[in-house]
């Protein structure tokens, strides 16, 4: 069993429920044992560090304060948003880097009788979680009905490869943790470009036109490339491109219809969980049809013929890290 | 007064051991009771310092001074005996090279004092602390007083020859006592002044029966925790650290001899300015390591190296003593 | 310590360097120290002047050492490196033996690092009286003449290696040429043409290269590597690897029919740089020297499993040896020549370019494969499917080079290749081409009229770092494109430039094994792991290893040009070598003195040049005056003393340090009770 | 005594790789403190424990010892020697009661004049505030009684 320290974050229970109903059933046969943080707090997501920093880090700060003291067997805290990784981890960095800054921090967690020192934690994002502790290989073995014939733009956003203050990511602009993680499910990934370009983060609430812009790069190169659907790990780019889609389309007169779920929902519906428990429904742009390729019982269609390669041979890619194929 | 040339013999700060291993030559004490009048030999018979001072300059042929100069005493005697003596002999390795009293130099004479008077090694209940000197109503009774360090006899007064070892070998003291009886008969020519007398040209290794081969050290051990010690291996290949390759043949290698690694009473080879330092620098070229941790680790195998390559040698090394004994 | 000998008669010269020693330190002042406080360690003159460098300088000494009959000369000024040999010369012609006379440096290690003047001067003194104490123990010693090996061996068959090799063997003497791969030619063999001139590389290097196949004096040993080297200049023992060709030279005609009825294909990663395939049995090109094919067994069905043997079958001259193995020779060779050539950069790294990623990324090599007529696409320029032309090439600068994620060094040719490939592209396709840089480096011999005519050929030169090479259009026209997203730094602006192919120049590395190769030879590298010169500007293909030699790439980047003058050059080093006949040696040498050695065995094994040797009857040690390279560790290891070595004797050092510590400053002697 | 201790430190340098960077520091007149006198041996495993040891009993307050880089040495491998020489000799050192930052080994290939500099003012730092050694000069006293004053 791998336990962690959970910290669900404040989307879990709202915009982003299917990315929460459907880490839930799939918990069971990853073998995750998640201990919530008990009375944890916002992270205050990608506005308040822009705008105060000393009670934005002691905001984030005090949720690592009461993790530290959770005397859980293990020392890694697990958070699957994006938004709520980075700054946990940017707490956790700058408070050692500016020992001032982690001075006035502890001292306004001392006023809720809190304490936090700098590196007691580890932080990581859930895929790297899945990808490096479980291992893709659990996760095939836990696949009953492989997503075999749909075509999937994997995209991780900009948040959780950079600025990667530990390492962790094979590369900053074209990682390919996400991309195993979905052929490992048995899916047909695509090469997008631009899986972690922005998706606009606040700019929906501050300038929509940049956000459309940026929304509508992002859909039209999954639908260049012909992706069924897209997959991410980010509820703030899920909601953008979800959500906003719509407006998109009006804004630019165009009519995008691209789904965006979480990966999580996909690894559910591949362990053989029926899609409404994996949330499936929730989304704004339906995944209907999508999953209509996959369609539950639909028979898997026929294996298109293998095609004799032609033209100049591909150098051989890089080792991976982490043994992805 | 008997036409015999005189013969002396001073017991400085030392253990005696050399005084005992002139007895140790048998029945030669007779040769020498033969062809010398012992004119003053504290530890055998009653002669005083005054009957020394009656004497004219000269006046003795040879004297045989062990031990180092520690108190002023010492070095009164040093003087005296250097003007009453024709050939002065730094006899053993106290009065050659500082030998164990030497070691003292590592501390200051408060904390010798400290430790022979008020630790468990006396048993003094009313703490008694020695002076100097001591009002009694018969007069003032004075002690010798400490130097802050000890030197050996060449470091006070010009010395003829030396003869190392701790003590010197018998067989090399009946050598050089039938080479003096020799010189006296005309038979033989004096070595030039300065030389080592009674001890070999090489070090203990040349006169060593155990084989030698290539050394990569791997780890310093003691000797009790290499059992079985193999007989016929050169002890140092064994991970013992043997102070043999520095220290002067003449000894016919008798510890390693007998499975006891050298620790070097025959002092440093000919020539040689540092004995210690002799020692650092084979030690070190043969350990069998490149990372500096791994070196660390084997070098452990040597707890105390001050203690291992200056055991003798500290008052006659370069820097003759450690700064706790000098420096305030 | 036995007292000083009587004290021979010392002189003692301190120069000004114009002003360089002057202007810092008073020269006069320590003259007359000399002078006066050096008097009774044997200093019986004490001048300065000028230049003492200069022949006047020179004669100076002369003039002393005969009328005042010195028999030692201490002179302060420079560093040894520099006028040790002139001064020690000077001594030479007046009479006294050249290893009496010592250099003390006053100007690298004092005038020219310090500022104050009082303590420069005293540290200056004490230096001075240093080097007088340490001469008075000096020796008389004679260089010591060893023969010299006339045979040469070179490392490496690239065009640096070939010209070497040929300028020795036509010199009359004999060459070991050895090369890795099967033929000789190294990466000039994969270019199509050549800058400025634009020659087919294969038609200006295959004539060398067949001089050099059949040159009487060459002998090749190809697909073969140096396994290990000892000994030292004049007398190097080498032991080459000949690696199985499983193909007999002898009977081999080189007709070729093997290579065509090989059924297996497999990609080849080196000559055809991953772009093109070759066969199992194969040789590299056409033009290969020697001509004889290898079977590159991991990859040959009947190494794998036993079967087919067609090229077995197919030979008519029954060539083919399956159970031949690796060969060991061993040669006896007086100098080395290093040109060992260069790696790329692996262009994968740079990941924002996407080469790997993106199909019409190619790098610098691939695309020279493409344009050669014997590559892949016979010459033709397409993109990765091998068939559609592209309409529009970017080349993009400085991949690896002058950045400090990765290289910050300028390889130097990549511009002059970039501007030949834009020539190339629109020669053959007429499409539109960009190019990418951040300085254009165009400074040899007409290299920059050739800049000028790909300008007046409509190249389009865009001044900018590439921030990326994506497939993300954002925009119809973009759609099926790679965009190149650019700062135009001559314009302010960014800018998206769709294209259909990319060429990225990338730069050259260092041999991935370069320090394992410098250890073996006994030479270190520089930081970056290029070999090091004895000195970048007078000397740079000579290392610090006498007899030991390096040309071409393989002591930093450079074009053909300077790579075949680097090869020209240390051939002629290795001539005048050579022509000496023998090699003098520098007398410092340890010895032992057998009296005292007590055969201890603690110095054994502590010589890397197996100078020392055990006596087993006689228990002792001996050092071999021949190989001794006078390191010195066996004199300071021994721990009877009985090692002493020449030219920094014991005696000497310890004087030496007496003579440095007598003007410490006097503070309170001794003890502070 | 002046205000500032100004400490002597005795160099020793191989002939390659460390003198070299000396020099190449001279010729890019790269200022350092003037506290170390070189001498140059002809490689860093010349160097004899002794040569330290009499340094020290000579009046110098610091000994600084410099090489080629462990696989760049000239003679291939003999810097390794001094490596262990000089960490036995510091071990030996401390029962001397001399502090072991006293004696100081430093790697310096020839291209790295800059960087000897600054590990020269890093030493001479370093020995300026461990104060003068002052090893007494033993041989040349007059009379021992005079120099030492008798303790009880």
């Amino acid at each position: 069993m791998n336990k962690y320290i959970f910290y669900p974050g404040c989307s879990m229970e709202g915009s982003a429920r299917a990315y929460y109903d459907s880490l839930k059933v799939i918990e069971g046969p990853l073998g995750l044992e998640l201990e919530e943080v008990n009375d944890w707090n916002c992270c205050g997501a990608t506005e308040y560090l822009s705008i105060n920093l000393i009670p934005a880090y002691s905001l984030i700060a005090r949720n690592l304060a009461l993790a530290a003291q959770q005397n859980t067997e293990t020392k890694t805290v697990m958070a699957p948003c994006s938004a709520c990784y980075l700054n946990l981890e940017k707490a956790d960095y700058y408070m050692a880097e500016r020992p001032a800054l982690g001075e006035k921090v502890n001292e306004a967690l001392a006023a809720g009788g809190l304490h936090y020192t700098p590196g007691s934690l580890e932080i990581r994002h859930l895929v790297d979680v899945i990808i490096n502790d479980i291992g893709l290989e659990t996760v095939k073995a836990k696949v009953v009905r492989p997503l075999t014939g749909l075509r999937i733009a994997p995209y991780l956003g900009c948040m959780v490869p950079r600025p990667d203050y530990q390492k962790r990511w094979s590369d900053h602009e074209h990682p390919s943790e996400l991309d195993d993680l979905m052929k490992a499910l048995g899916a047909e990934v695509i090469d997008f470009p631009l899986k972690t370009a922005c998706c606009g983060g606040h700019m929906t609430q501050i300038g929509p036109e940049t956000a459309y812009e940026l929304i509508r790069r992002l859909v039209s190169g999954a639908e260049e490339f012909k992706a069924d659907i897209m997959v991410t790990v980010c509820p703030m780019c899920q909601m953008n491109l979800d959500a906003y889609q719509s407006e998109t389309n009006r804004y630019f007169g165009t009519n995008f219809h691209m789904p965006i779920v979480f990966f999580t929902q996909l690894m559910a519906v591949a362990f053989g969980i029926n899609p409404k428990e994996a949330g499936f429904g929730l989304e704004l742009t339906s995944a209907k049809d999508a999953l209509a390729h996959i369609g539950l019982e639909a028979p898997t269609p026929a294996a298109a013929p293998h095609k004799k390669a032609e033209g100049l041979p591909m150098p051989k890619a890089l080792p991976k890290k982490y043994g992805g194929e | 007064m008997s036409d015999k040339p005189k013969f002396a013999m001073y017991w400085a700060a030392s253990c005696g051991g050399c005084e005992i291993s002139v007895l140790n030559i048998g029945e030669k004490i007779l040769d020498v009771d033969a062809n010398f009048d012992i004119a003053f030999w504290p530890v055998a018979m009653d002669a005083k310092y005054h009957d020394v001072e009656a004497l004219e300059d000269g006046a003795i042929l040879l004297t045989l001074w062990n031990g180092g100069i520690r108190t002023d005493e010492n070095e009164h005697l040093a003087h005296l005996l250097r003007r009453k003596s024709k050939i002065l002999v730094a006899f053993g390795s106290c009065a050659t090279e500082g030998c164990v009293p030497g070691l003292a130099n590592l501390s200051p004479v408060s904390e010798i004092f400290d430790v022979a008077f008020h630790t468990v090694s006396t048993d003094n209940p009313n703490n008694i602390h020695p002076v100097a000197s001591f009002e009694v109503p018969e007069g003032t009774l004075t002690l010798p007083t400490l130097r802050p360090v000890l030197k050996t006899l060449a470091q006070v007064v010009d010395v003829d020859y030396y003869m190392p070892g701790c003590p010197p070998e018998p067989h090399q003291i009946a050598a050089v006592i039938d080479l003096v009886i020799q010189v006296l008969q005309g038979k033989a020519q004096l070595p030039p002044k300065g030389s080592y007398i009674g001890c070999g040209a090489s070090t203990v290794c040349d006169e060593c029966p155990r084989e030698r081969n290539v050394k990569h050290i791997t780890a310093f051990k003691r000797i009790q925790d290499v059992a079985p010690l193999d007989p016929n291996l050169c002890i140092l290949e064994q991970g013992v650290p043997c102070n043999g390759p520095a220290t002067r043949s003449g000894c016919n290698s008798r510890c390693p001899r007998v499975g006891a690694q050298c620790i070097g009473c025959y002092g440093p080879a000919e020539g040689v300015l540092d004995y210690g330092a002799r020692l650092i620098t084979a030690f070190a070229s043969v350990v069998d390591a490149k990372e500096p941790a791994e070196i660390d680790a084997i070098l452990d195998g040597i707890p105390d190296p001050t203690g291992q390559f200056y055991r003798f040698n500290l008052a006659d090394s370069l820097l003759r003593a450690s700064t706790k004994a000098w420096k305030r | 310590m036995s007292d000083k000998p009587e004290k021979p008669r010392v002189g003692v010269y301190v120069c000004h360097c114009g002003s360089n020693i002057s202007g810092v330190v008073d020269v006069e002042g320590v003259r007359d120290w000399a002078q006066e406080h050096l008097a009774k360690d044997g200093v019986v003159i004490s001048r300065d002047y000028k230049f003492m460098c200069s022949s006047l300088g020179q004669e100076l000494i002369e003039k002393d050492i005969k009328e005042l009959g010195l028999e030692r000369v201490v002179v302060a000024a420079c560093s040894p490196h520099l006028h040790e040999k002139t001064f020690r010369t000077a001594s030479e012609r007046a009479g006294l033996n050249p290893y009496l006379t010592e250099l003390v440096s006053i100007r690298e290690q004092v005038s020219w690092v310090h500022t104050d003047k009082a303590v420069a001067t005293e540290k200056s003194k004490s230096l001075v009286a240093g080097t007088v104490e340490r001469v008075v123990y000096n020796t008389a010693l004679e260089k010591l003449k060893v023969p010299i090996n006339p045979n040469t061996l070179v490392v490496g068959g690239g065009i640096a290696g070939i010209q070497a090799a040929l300028e020795i063997a036509n010199g009359g003497f004999h060459v070991y040429l050895v090369e890795r791969e099967p033929s000789i030619g190294g990466h000039m063999a994969q270019f199509d043409k050549t800058f400025p001139t634009l020659d087919c590389s294969a038609c200006i290097l295959t004539p060398r290269m067949v001089e050099a196949g059949y040159h009487p004096n060459i002998t090749l040993l190809t697909w073969s590597e140096v396994m290990s080297v000892s000994g030292y200049v004049g007398n190097f023992n080498v032991t080459i690897k000949k690696k199985a060709r499983f193909v007999n030279e002898e009977l081999c005609t080189g007709c070729g029919i093997c290579v065509e009825k090989c059924p297996q294909q497999v990609v080849d990663e080196i000559y055809e740089a991953g772009i093109g395939h070759r066969k199992v049995v194969y040789t590299p090109f056409a033009q290969a020297v020697p001509k004889y094919p290898v079977i590159d067994a991991p990859n040959c069905t009947f190494f794998k499993n036993g079967k087919c043997k067609a090229c077995e079958k197919f030979c008519p001259t029954n060539a083919i040896d399956f159970a031949q193995q690796d060969e060991y020779l061993n040669v006896e060779v007086g100098n080395i020549i290093l040109a060992t050539g260069y790696d790329l950069f692996d262009a994968r790294r740079v990941t924002n370019y996407g080469y790997g990623r993106l199909p019409d990324v190619f790098t610098s090599l691939e695309f020279e494969r493409m344009c050669n007529a014997s590559g892949p696409t016979n010459g033709e320029i397409t993109l990765r499917d091998g068939k559609t032309k592209p309409k529009t090439v970017g080349v993009i600068h400085c991949v690896g080079s002058r950045d400090k994620n990765f290289n910050n060094y300028c390889s130097s040719i990549c511009c002059m290749q970039s501007l030949k490939f834009a020539h190339l592209v629109k020669e053959r396709t007429g499409a539109d081409v960009y190019e990418f840089y951040i300085d254009m480096r165009t400074p040899m011999k007409s290299y920059d009229e050739f800049y000028q005519r790909v300008l007046d050929e409509g190249t389009l030169f865009v001044r900018g770092k590439v921030a990326e090479v994506t497939n993300a259009a954002r925009a119809e026209h973009e759609k099926g494109k790679l965009i190149i997203q650019v700062e135009d730094t001559l314009i302010g602006k960014q800018r998206r430039i769709p294209v259909d192919m990319v060429v990225l120049s990338i730069g050259m590395e260092p041999r991935a094994d370069s320090k394992q190769t410098g250890q073996l030879f006994g030479i270190s590298c520089s930081a970056d792991g290029w070999y090091l010169e004895r000195h970048p500007k007078l000397d740079p293909v000579s290392t610090m290893t006498e007899g030991v030699f390096i040309a071409g790439c393989a002591s930093g980047p450079k074009d053909i040009p300077a790579s075949v003058s680097q090869g020209a050059a240390a051939a002629a080093r290795v001539l005048d070598k050579i022509l000496q006949k023998e090699v003098e040696l520098e007398p410092i040498r340890a010895s032992v003195n057998e009296a005292k050695c007590s055969g201890c065995r603690i110095c054994n094994n502590l010589c890397p040049f197996n100078a020392i040797s055990f006596i087993d009857d006689l228990a002792i040690t001996r050092i071999n005056p021949a190989l001794c390279q006078g390191c010195g560790t066996c004199v300071a290891a021994c721990p009877a003393g009985a090692i002493n070595g020449t030219g920094f004797s014991n005696e000497q050092i310890f004087a030496q340090i007496d003579g440095i510590l007598t003007l410490a400053p006097a503070r309170s002697a001794g003890v502070g009770l | 005594m002046s205000e500032k201790f100004e400490p002597v430190i005795v160099g020793f340098t191989c002939n390659w790789c460390s003198y070299r960077a000396a020099d190449a520091a001279g010729t890019a007149r790269i200022k350092y403190e003037p506290n170390v006198r070189l001498i140059r041996l002809m490689c860093s495993g010349r160097l004899d424990p002794t040569f330290v040891m009499k340094a020290l009993a000579g009046g110098a307050d610091g000994v600084l010892i410099t090489g080629c880089h462990p696989g760049d040495c000239h003679y291939i491998e003999q810097n390794y020697k001094a490596l262990r020489r000089f960490m036995l000799l510091r071990r030996t050192l401390k029962g001397f009661g001399v502090e072991p930052e006293r004696i100081k080994l430093v790697w310096a290939s020839a291209a790295e004049g800059m960087k000897l500099a600054h590990e020269i003012d890093a030493f001479v730092d370093e020995v300026r505030k461990l104060g003068p050694l002052n090893w007494p000069k033993w041989e040349n006293e007059s009379n021992p009684a005079e120099v030492l004053e008798v303790t009880a």
